[in-house]
């Protein structure tokens, strides 16, 4: 990496090392993949990725926003379960149809997301514990609503999930694909190009000095919370769409996994620095560990979790390197 | 490892998703497999999923990149499926279903479902007590310990259960409470159970794991396990086999997790294109104590 | 006295145990059986020290701005290798000493492993720790052989389930480590240079502390606390279970530590306050059973009195409660200003 | 404002202050570390509540519930301590809330060139992409004044804007000043420079002890008197400083106790030799970012030197990290004291032992009652406020805080002390008793190395003087009838010493 981008006399700029490493690991992976077992090399793999991967992708982004203002969101794997029951019971027992449902799981998702917000900036709730709190709660209505998993056959939502998005070749996408992908150019532009984005940026970087600098810091972060409550419930619905279902057992760690996309992206949990794009990458990473796992289909169970923790150390371990060394 | 793929040479190629290693059960399960493949000569192509459904339809879509064979696992939960299989089938490859069923009304997205039927194994926890219990005057106080809390098998233990014993209203579940299948948790509950709860007759725990746990708490109250509570559980482990031999546990409704020859039958046929029946309940007993000494010493897991 | 660090927890764990006593007289009720007190008291002490040892140990991870997600894999770890351990060998006290011995060494380097990456490598705590959170079952699975091992020897389950005096060995074991952990950080210079770490990283380096050796420290100490946990929950139930040992109890503990009144942005911390915290999520989990609250319920239940917990301790929010009391009562600012000035 | 009142646990901040501010006109606000000044200055800006009293602007009651809202009723404020986010660009920590947009678009490219107008008129040129956080704390601070000129205000706010600016930039920052004076705004201003005060304001109001001592118009008032009302008795002006200490030829004899070679660092400064004796005290003089600061890092091992090698009593060393240079009793008090200095969570107590304690180790603990004791003696000596050694340092004013980093290096008894801006935010009182420590620490062989964007004190204080410019050494000169001149000819075109 460091010899590649010193032949071209370009100097990646600080800040965007992080992306360009895991960019240059994940490259270096996939080819090493492709090396190494048959059928890797298909470009519906790398389709796949995002096809598994298309509600986690949402929901790390919402994620990108919370701790880049320096806080963290436990609630996102209930929060996804909580949609996906929901989603069930308004469309199987009530018999609701698809859009109406869609408008009140998000509605619910974003509510849960800005009443942790408000107990956070209000209250001054530690982010950790508020959002435990919620995801307490959401897991909580979960299984008051349903202990048994709903089989979701509304035929909008089928239509949905079954529809691919040829590209040619024997490549195709799913329709939650290009959700995910509008989510997180949506999320680009909002980083970047917005005054909110600018201040979940500064608040991550200062709190205290964006609140002197006369930002609206109250806002900005129960906004933030409602970001990321909203792209729980879209991830809970992409998650109906890939398995036409509403289980109260889904996502059970997923906040963890989706924490660790993000950090792995490059984003600091700390707050103020990292790019969406880095989460995108993180995603990958975490996929293509799995996927290199499953296409090797040798191990077993623990040797599964010991080579997908060793696999994400080297993964780690190279970034740093990377990043270091041009420093 | 890895660069064989499926259709070359004269061996096939089994995909297999397993649920994950929660449980020594589980693990006896993947066990089994694992063996009985290399035995009957098929390529296994192993996953773990960890849990998570996701996982295990990522793993199934890998292995219809892969092209093998067959494809077979271990539903996470029953829904879900319809997608992914649909592209298994569009692929041309056949789907096999172990140990617990899904709920898809297309039956033509799996050849057949090879399993247990967890609400049988519940029913069968409440035949017994009916009949240990069908003499006794006054009120059968029962605790309950369930599985992890929306699991498919802690549902359905809890219904089957549930169904036999309404049957009879002297027979009353004073305490349930999830014990998450961990002796852990079993034991913690249980007690609880034993300071909330002044008189507890029978205990019937979702799998063998709680009922274990639950017995430390019992015999730490001073009480006499098999004796003062008479104990039924699910799943026959050696650890359970081993109490009930003991007298510590009344009665064990067998889960077997063996499938693997039994599956590996099904995988030949199923890739020489052979008609198979639709649905086959693995073979399952249940022990009593005289039966669990007898197959204690054959006991693998 | 309302100013005191402990206050607040000490009075959510107190106003828990009082809702216990309205809603279940018999909660407090102990007696002597077999020799050993009796009671869901005891029950709360015995479950919760390995909460105890592992919160203790976090509190000073998350002191220096770091957490540690990797303590359930070495609970698991630690207590698969002393089960297999004793498995193998014929029971006494030797080969207990010897398997603690192992499993203890084994937490050791998985602490100094996880040290290495965060203060030599400079990985982020948490995705430093997930390394081992991940792996770290996979290798409890490997040594147990994915199957639970039951084993049978009194001295080692006296960690668990054994009683002195009449108490549980567990909190006492417990107990010892926090008195510990308490000296250690109190009377030498431990705990200061940790909350200066945690508080200002870079000031603290440019005072000339040895910030690394620090890290590395206190992920050890808490990799030990985790491991000695690991054989208390094991020997509690006379067995290992690589699969659910400490599963998710790195959230259980981070939540102690934070109700224990330190913030997870590092910096002043309180052992004491973890303890309490422990022991208030252990008391909830005790109550649930306790007043039969179906498994449904539980998450509602945890929400609302974690809920309750915080807003209690929140002083914004018994600041906004102050003002709403007061306002109906006292409109008028008490001094009044007599005339107004005009200005700009 | 009238009768304002603000209470902390434990320390009445303000009590029943009134304060008058009219349009076009420049008004200070004087008092030593600690009288209230920047409290006021947040209860006006709406960041504190208050306990009573009230804010009238325009003849109206106002009540703001945050800077942005007194933001929106037009008044501008630069709060003490840089409070900017270190992780954005210059461009934006001057633009952040007010960017220029289209359809909500930031636009990035008329954005950045308005920061570089903005910070043009302070005749500060630096690449506005950068990252704040790269910027030396006197550029953050003109970061920070940019960003409260940006805005269109009626009323701004400056507190101690030029503390750690050279005269030059103060220069520039007073003709700004002045500028919207005429322009009809009303100005308040801050600072423990009283030349400055004299210079710019119109009238002053002075607190002491959070309690307001008079208004007065600045025609009206002396210095001397000034001073007199601030700490509420006579100060004796220190004029004799210069002799007190060792004469130029006992420190040349003295033995050399550092001493670099070629020592240097890419992106810092370039390799520069430098002796220092003990009991020698060399100033670094230099203009805003030419280096001093980089310079002093590497002599404490805070940054690692690319090139060189440094020499303590004659023995070679690698000062790979700070703690290298403390084991060399070695000292190193930043000018960044919120973010390189102090612990704000820790107390006066704990921050003052801190680098003591830490050379010492974890297992050698300094016994309570040494800690108090030390502390005591510190509070005493520096006149720390309020002199309660468990007070939070966060809570403290900004220029007692200085005093505590200060604190904390003097018991450590080094034998260099590196001091970069030691008197930043520090009232006169204050101010000179620094100077006298220094020379008084230098007379009993302490050698000192000081750091000041004041030419006139490092003038004051130093046997010899280095020049900086453009991250270059470019002249070590003897200070026998250096004149302020000399040097400033020196530092802005540079010569062979
Ligand atoms: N948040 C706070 N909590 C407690 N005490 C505080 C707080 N903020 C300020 N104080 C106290 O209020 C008093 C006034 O502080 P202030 O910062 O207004 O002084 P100042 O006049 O600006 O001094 P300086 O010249 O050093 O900046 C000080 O004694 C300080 O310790
Ligand atoms: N013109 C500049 N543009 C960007 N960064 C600068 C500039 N000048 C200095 N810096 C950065 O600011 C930091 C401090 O520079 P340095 O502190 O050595 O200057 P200084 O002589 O101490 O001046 P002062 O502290 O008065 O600004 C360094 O990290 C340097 O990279
Ligand atoms: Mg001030
Ligand atoms: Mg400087």
């Amino acid at each position: 990496m460091t010899t590649l981008t010193r032949i071209k006399g370009y100097r990646p700029q600080q800040r965007h090392l992080p992306i360009l490493a895991t960019m240059a690991l994940l490259i270096g992976a996939y080819v090493f993949g492709a090396a190494s077992y048959d059928a890797f090399g298909s470009g519906q793999v790398v389709l796949d990725l995002f096809i598994n991967n298309a509600f986690l992708l949402v929901v790390a982004v919402g994620m990108t926003f919370v701790i880049l203002t320096g806080g963290i969101d436990l609630s996102v794997g209930s929060v996804v379960a909580l949609s996906t029951v929901v989603s069930g019971d308004l469309m199987q027992k009530h018999g609701w149809s698809a859009y109406a449902a869609i408008a009140v799981v998000l509605v619910i998702g974003a509510l849960l997301g800005a009443g942790m917000g408000a107990l956070i900036h209000f209250f001054e709730i530690q982010p950790f514990i508020a959002t435990l709190i919620g995801m307490f709660f959401a897991r909580g209505l979960c299984y008051t609503i349903s202990t048994e998993a709903y089989s979701i056959d509304n035929p909008t939502i089928a239509t949905l999930a079954q529809t691919q998005i040829p590209l040619g070749g024997e490549l195709h996408i799913s329709i939650s694909v290009v959700v995910a992908l509008v989510v997180v150019l949506a999320a680009v532009y909002v980083l970047a190009f917005t005054r909110f984005g600018r201040t979940v940026y500064s608040i991550g970087g200062n709190a205290q000095s964006a609140m002197l600098m006369g930002l609206k810091t109250g806002r900005t972060k129960i906004a933030v919370y409602t970001i990321s409550g909203f792209c729980s419930a879209l991830g809970g619905l992409l998650l109906v769409l890939y398995k036409s279902s509403g289980d109260p057992l889904n996502g059970v760690g997923l906040e963890l996994t989706a924490i660790a996309a993000v950090v792995i992206g490059g984003t600091i949990l700390t707050g103020g620095s990292g790019y969406v794009l880095g989460t995108v990458l993180g995603i990958m990473v975490l996929g293509i560990i799995q996927t290199l796992i499953t296409f090797d289909g040798t191990l077993n169970s623990w040797w599964t979790s010991i080579i997908t923790g060793a696999l994400l150390f080297v993964f780690i371990v190279l970034q740093r390197l990377v990043t270091r060394r041009t420093r | 490892s890895g660069g064989s793929s499926g259709g070359s040479g004269g061996a096939v190629t089994l995909g297999f998703a397993q649920v994950g290693a929660e449980s020594g059960w589980r693990t006896a399960n993947t066990k089994s497999i694992q063996e009985s493949a290399k035995t009957a000569g098929i390529e296994l192509k192993f996953s773990d999923a960890q849990q998570k459904q996701e996982n295990q339809i990522s793993a199934i879509r890998s292995y219809i990149q892969q092209k093998v064979k067959v494809i077979a696992f271990s539903p996470v939960v029953e829904s879900g499926w319809d997608t992914v299989l649909k592209e298994a089938k569009t692929a041309n490859i056949p789907v096999i279903l172990t140990d617990r069923a899904i709920d898809s009304p297309d039956k033509s997205l799996y050849k057949t479902f090879l399993g247990s039927d967890f609400i049988a194994e519940g029913k069968k926890a409440g035949q017994w007590l009916t009949k240990e219990f069908g003499s006794a005057t006054g009120q059968v106080n029962i605790v309950e310990l369930q599985g992890t809390t929306g699991s498919a098998p802690a549902n359905d233990r809890k219904k089957g259960f549930a169904d036999v014993i309404a049957a009879d209203p002297k027979y009353k579940i004073v305490a349930s409470q999830t014990g998450e299948f961990t002796r852990a948790k079993g034991k913690e509950v249980m007690e609880a159970f034993l300071k909330s709860q002044p008189k507890i007759d029978v205990l019937y725990a979702h799998n063998d794991d709680m009922a274990l746990g639950a017995i430390e708490a019992i015999e730490a109250a001073g009480k006499v396990p098999g004796k003062d509570i008479k104990i039924v559980s699910v799943d026959g482990v050696k650890d359970a086999l081993t109490a009930l031999a003991d007298g510590k546990i009344n009665h064990v409704v067998e889960c077997n997790p063996l499938l693997g020859p039994q599956l590996m039958d099904l995988v030949k046929k199923v890739a020489a294109g052979e008609q198979v029946p639709a649905r086959i309940e693995t073979q399952e007993t249940e022990f009593d104590q005289a039966s669990a000494k007898a197959a204690l010493p054959q006991r693998q897991y | 006295m309302t100013k005191h660090r402990l206050f607040w927890p000490v009075v959510a764990l107190l106003a828990l145990l009082l809702g216990d006593l309205i809603a279940s007289p018999a909660f407090f009720s102990i007696e002597l059986r077999d020799g050993h007190l009796y009671g869901n008291l005891v029950d709360i002490l015995k479950n919760g020290a390995p909460l105890i040892l592992i919160a203790i140990g976090m509190t000073l991870v998350i002191a220096t701005r770091g957490i540690d997600l990797s303590v359930g894999a070495v609970v698991a770890i630690s207590g698969s290798l002393a089960c297999l351990w004793i498995a193998d060998h014929p029971d006494g006290v030797g080969a207990t000493l010897v398997a603690v011995g192992l499993a203890l060494g084994l937490s050791l380097v998985l602490g100094v492993w996880n040290g290495w990456l965060v203060a030599q490598l400079g990985i982020q705590p948490i995705i430093a720790t997930l390394i081992l959170m991940v792996a770290g079952r996979g290798i409890a699975q490997l040594i147990s052989g994915g199957q639970i091992i039951t084993i049978n020897s009194a001295p080692y389950e006296w960690i668990g389930s054994g009683f002195v005096f009449t108490l549980p060995s567990a909190i006492l074991i417990a107990l010892a480590v926090f008195v510990l952990a308490s000296l250690l950080v109190r009377r030498s210079a431990l705990g200061l240079l940790v909350e200066a770490v945690g508080g200002n990283p870079e000031a603290s380096r440019l005072a000339g502390l040895r910030s690394a050796r620090l890290t590395w420290l206190v992920y050890v100490f808490c990799a030990l606390c985790a491991g000695i946990a690991g054989l208390m929950i094991s020997a509690n139930v006379h067995s290992a279970d690589a699969n659910h040992a400490g599963l998710f109890i790195e959230l259980d503990a981070i939540l102690a530590v934070v109700v224990g009144g330190t913030q997870l942005t590092g910096g002043r911390f309180s052992i004491g306050g973890a303890v309490i915290g422990a022991l208030l999520i252990q008391t909830l989990t005790t109550t649930v059973y306790a007043l039969g609250i179906p498994p449904e319920a539980i998450m509602l239940f945890k929400a609302v009195v974690v809920l309750a917990v915080c807003l209690l301790q929140s002083p914004a929010f018994r600041r906004k409660l102050r003002r709403r009391k007061a306002r109906p009562a006292a409109p008028a600012p008490a001094s009044a200003p007599e005339k107004v000035e005009v200005t700009a | 404002m009238t009768g304002i009142r603000k209470e902390f646990p434990g320390v009445l901040a303000l009590d029943g202050v009134g304060f008058r501010l009219f349009p076009g006109e420049v008004h200070a606000l004087m008092g030593e570390n600690g009288a209230g000044k920047s409290t006021l200055i947040k209860v006006l800006t709406g960041v504190y509540g208050v306990d009573a009293g009230t804010i009238t602007l325009a003849g109206t009651a106002v009540s703001f519930g945050g800077p942005g809202e007194a933001q929106q009723a037009g008044i501008s404020t630069v709060y003490q301590e840089v409070n900017l986010c270190p992780n954005l660009s210059v461009a934006e920590n001057v633009c952040l809330g007010r960017e220029p947009r289209r359809f909500g678009r930031i636009q990035w490219g008329p954005m950045r060139r308005r920061a570089e107008e903005l910070l043009a008129r302070l005749d500060v040129h630096v690449d506005v992409s950068a990252e704040l956080s790269t910027c030396s704390i006197a550029v953050q601070q003109l970061v920070a004044i940019a960003r409260a000129l940006d805005v269109d205000a009626r009323v701004l706010v400056l507190d101690e804007p030029t503390s750690s600016l050279d005269a030059g930039e103060v220069e520039q920052l007073l003709k700004v000043v002045r500028s919207l004076r005429e322009q009809g705004l009303a100005i308040l201003f801050v600072s423990h420079f009283i030349d400055q005060v004299f210079a710019v304001a119109d009238r002053m109001t002075v607190l002491r002890n959070g309690k307001l001592i008079g208004e007065y118009r600045t025609a009206d008032i002396t210095p001397v008197e000034l001073v007199t009302k601030m700490i509420g008795k006579e100060l004796q002006v220190l004029e004799d400083l210069e002799d007190s200490g060792p004469t130029r030829a006992e420190v040349a004899d003295a033995p050399v106790f550092l001493s670099a070679a070629d020592l240097g660092r890419k992106g810092g400064v370039e390799p520069f030799s430098l002796d220092v004796h003990a009991g020698e005290v060399v100033g670094l003089a230099g203009l805003l970012g030419s280096g001093r600061t980089e310079l002093a890092r590497l002599l404490f091992g805070a940054d690692h030197a690319d090139s060189g090698s440094i020499r303590v009593d004659g023995e070679t060393t690698n000062l790979r990290t700070p703690r290298a240079g403390l084991d060399h009793r070695i000292a190193f008090c930043s000018e960044n004291r919120k973010t390189e200095g102090l612990v704000e969570e820790l107390t006066v107590r704990e921050n003052i032992v801190l680098a003591l304690q830490a050379s010492r180790g974890w297992a050698r603990p300094l016994s309570r009652r040494r800690q108090d004791e030390i502390a005591g003696k510190y509070i005493k000596a520096l006149d720390i406020r309020p002199a309660n050694p468990e007070a939070l340092v966060g809570n403290l004013s900004g220029g007692n805080q200085q005093k505590v980093l200060l604190a904390r290096w003097l018991i450590t008894e080094p034998r260099l002390l590196i001091l970069d801006e030691p008197t930043r935010g520090i009232d006169i009182g204050a101010k000179t008793e620094i100077q006298r420590l220094v020379t008084q620490l230098s007379a009993e062989g302490m050698a000192v190395l000081f750091i000041s964007a004041e030419l006139d004190e490092v003038l004051r204080l130093s046997h010899r003087v280095v020049v900086l410019r453009d991250r270059k050494v470019v002249a070590q000169r003897e200070n026998q009838g250096l004149t302020a001149d000399d040097v400033m000819a020196t530092m802005a075109e540079g010569a062979v010493s």
